[in-house]
């Protein structure tokens, strides 16, 4: 089924389309199960003016962290970039904007936006900096606020493994945002560890169905830890 | 003698009920599960999308693929599931974590909690904290009574911006294990050693305290 | 003439394109899946939870765990995904489903749609009909033209219950495919031999005729 | 782990609890991956005034449809109940009231109930009768309107395995409406094939977690086919 075949050669095909000012979703927690291909491709782009949704900002040197060394990151939706000092200099020197949103309400946001949700109410961040000129409701005498979706022109995704019509699973925790990512891009570009033929993986046991997938491409990933914790065997 | 953060994991430790589905908060909530009496079961659950998250791994077992909330290497037990983190914290707003223990900056006598920001330092975020306090009925908040300057972090009304608003009902701290209540503090237990007096010196919003106020036992 | 079921379905599968998800309704819409043109690929959504359905089974495959929204038993292609009807109509309502062909009891010239709900009669309830015409962009309505009685089907303003409210662009009924912008119906094609004069008499609504009205050809 | 271990071994154990004129959230479409014991017991059980959320309500003599029969059920909220005569009688008898929700609303009724959304907004049934009454909202141009959650005093599931600790996989299209209602009662009941021991289903894919599972019980089950279709082999 060629129509179906998502999987392109290269990451410069896997990225085209992308402009200065678009806004990219991308998947990843700290720095597990971060697109460490299409983030690289980005910098080589040098593509400006970058609004990036990701829990996350990468640290100094790798993952999204990357793309504040040209100064490409005008603005992060993150819920925790604690661990960046480039971050920290470039949001004092206000090149930089944040905007901080409940890890919960960045997840339920992204797949808000893939599901054709415009907005949903929550309780998290009711009565802190997070809810102000928020829509305030009440359910069942408790007090929700009003979360708007959101949308990105490119959803960038790392998975473990696919098949070429781009069903994807992916690979212990390194799951995390990757599946609602996936469901909100305009286009959204999947790389994986391994491509392999439809009928391989189980229909009921994919993660993301090929439907949300755009471009598909294999790819090879350092795979940093980012704070290695082990006990005596 | 105020509590040592293990003496606090303790206290912890005897809200846990076998079966319990819990998540620790970074720091001195995570030593709970060093406390867990025996013959009791509890599942610990990770944000980032891991339920039944079992303890660090060896060298060989180690995966960059594994990791807690805390972004540490970890592993799962047998009989854990792993998922995103729209299933993880539809568990978590939706109410299904048994308890949940973090920790706090301040709490004030309407159940509001600071945890994640201290205007004019570094902004690192709320992670999952937000989600935390307003998803679980059972929070357990544990920090120190008072700054190291001697500062009571009990308050009135909360002075850092908030990471909940009304959601706190249990503080343990170093001092005394206290309930939320009617917009007051109300004094349940003490550490061992530790005086009435001292307590009251050092909580800054509104205590009740009664005839009787029981020493904790470790 | 008339367009027979099978020619509608014909008709309709020329909006296919290589590569399409595409979402048929119960009976005529679900015949386009036999005139898929050759060369050229689609992969069929089932509301209840299926990407790639395939043909019925044989009696040996035949699996009670294994349906089609239509209740009907059935297969999955190579390639298939199987998921909760939560993400299923997470695709449909997200707009990732390229193409939906379904039946009607009325539009009208505002892309009102009218197709779950006679009052009076049995009231079976709109199923994913509603979600289906919410969600998708490309929707292809089918149905006759006019009624038995030959009454237009076509309307100023639906009669019936809507089951979507400005949402409908494209409708091929036997007689003719039209398309609907602001607040008209524009004829774009002609069943062979069917006159401009007999479509203009049987559309209800306000109709806009081009001076050459393509015949369609099979 | 005894704690965990939500085994329990009839299905008296498994409905204890159920009173007349609760909300029973139900799994299943049509007659693919129904509850069957669960329906049974309450049939048993006799118990009076029920609200019932299931995408159907079975058929005469199969499936929900039974407990029509002694009058047991109130309500239904269902997206689709065309399969069945003595629905229609009670209905037109005014013995029994139905609330028709769109399938896709029904499902993210479910699924916001069990995540702790009170409410969100759908373009699905905006302007039709689903709408009246219902907040409006626009965003991007467009008119949503407001859905809130359903929670049941009892959530009644099937499905295909499930280890001891309540962690279920479904099996083919019987998954259906199974997850989302596993996650909106206050006490889910899980009926299964099969139960396993913990560790053989993979942790990666399971479709709902244990957290979500009170009782778990290993049934027989009928499944019946509603509309056998066949090709020649």
């Amino acid at each position: 089924m060629p129509g179906f075949d998502k999987v392109v050669n290269s990451y410069e095909e896997a990225m085209q389309g992308l402009e200065d000012d678009m806004t990219i979703i991308a998947g990843g927690f700290g720095l597990c199960g971060i697109p460490e291909g299409c983030i690289a491709q980005i910098k080589k782009m040098g593509t400006k003016g970058l609004t990036i949704v990701s829990n996350n900002c990468g640290v100094d040197g790798f993952g999204l962290g990357i793309l504040l060394e040209d100064k490409q990151v005008k603005k992060m939706i993150s819920s925790y970039v604690g661990e960046n000092a480039l971050f920290m200099q470039q949001l004092l020197d206000g090149e930089l904007e944040v905007e901080l949103t409940p890890q919960g309400t960045l997840a339920e946001k992204m797949r808000a936006a893939g599901a054709g949700i415009p907005a949903f109410y929550t309780a998290t961040g009711y009565g802190t900096l997070v809810g102000e000129g928020k829509d305030v409701r009440e359910f069942d005498g408790r007090k929700y606020i009003l979360e708007e979706s959101i949308k990105g022109d490119f959803a960038i995704v790392k998975g473990w493994k696919a098949d070429r019509y781009g069903n994807v699973i992916y690979r212990h925790t390194a799951q995390n945002f990757n599946p609602m990512a996936a469901t909100a891009g305009k286009i959204t570009v999947v790389e994986v560890e391994e491509i392999v033929e439809p009928g391989e993986l189980d229909p009921t046991q994919i993660h993301t169905p090929g439907i949300y997938v755009d471009r598909l491409i294999q790819g090879t990933f350092e795979k940093r830890i980012e704070q290695r914790t082990v006990r005596d065997a | 003698m105020a509590l040592s953060r293990e003496q606090m994991a303790m206290r912890v430790a005897r809200e846990l009920q076998d079966g319990y589905y819990v998540n620790l908060g970074i720091g001195i909530p995570t030593l709970v599960a060093n406390y867990i009496p025996d013959g009791m079961e509890v599942m610990l659950q990770s944000e980032n999308g891991l339920l039944g998250m079992g303890q660090f791994p060896t060298e060989d077992e180690i995966d960059a693929d594994m990791i807690n909330a805390g972004k540490q290497t970890v592993t799962a037990i047998t009989g854990a599931s792993i998922f995103s983190s729209a299933e993880s914290f539809a568990m978590i707003r939706g109410g299904h974590v048994d308890l949940t223990v973090l920790g706090a900056f301040e709490v004030d006598v309407e159940g509001n909690i600071a945890s994640y920001m201290i205007p004019g330092k570094l902004v690192k975020g709320m992670g999952g904290a937000m989600d935390l306090v307003a998803g679980a009925d059972n929070i357990f908040v544990l920090m120190t009574h008072a700054s190291k300057h001697g500062e009571s972090k009990l308050l009135t009304k909360c002075t850092l911006p908030l990471t909940g608003a009304g959601c706190i009902k249990k503080v343990l701290t170093d001092l005394a294990y206290l309930e939320i209540e009617d917009g007051k503090f109300h004094l349940k237990e003490r550490a061992p050693g530790v005086s009435v007096e001292e307590i009251i010196e050092k909580t800054a919003g509104e205590l009740v305290v009664p005839a009787e106020v029981p020493e904790m036992t470790f």
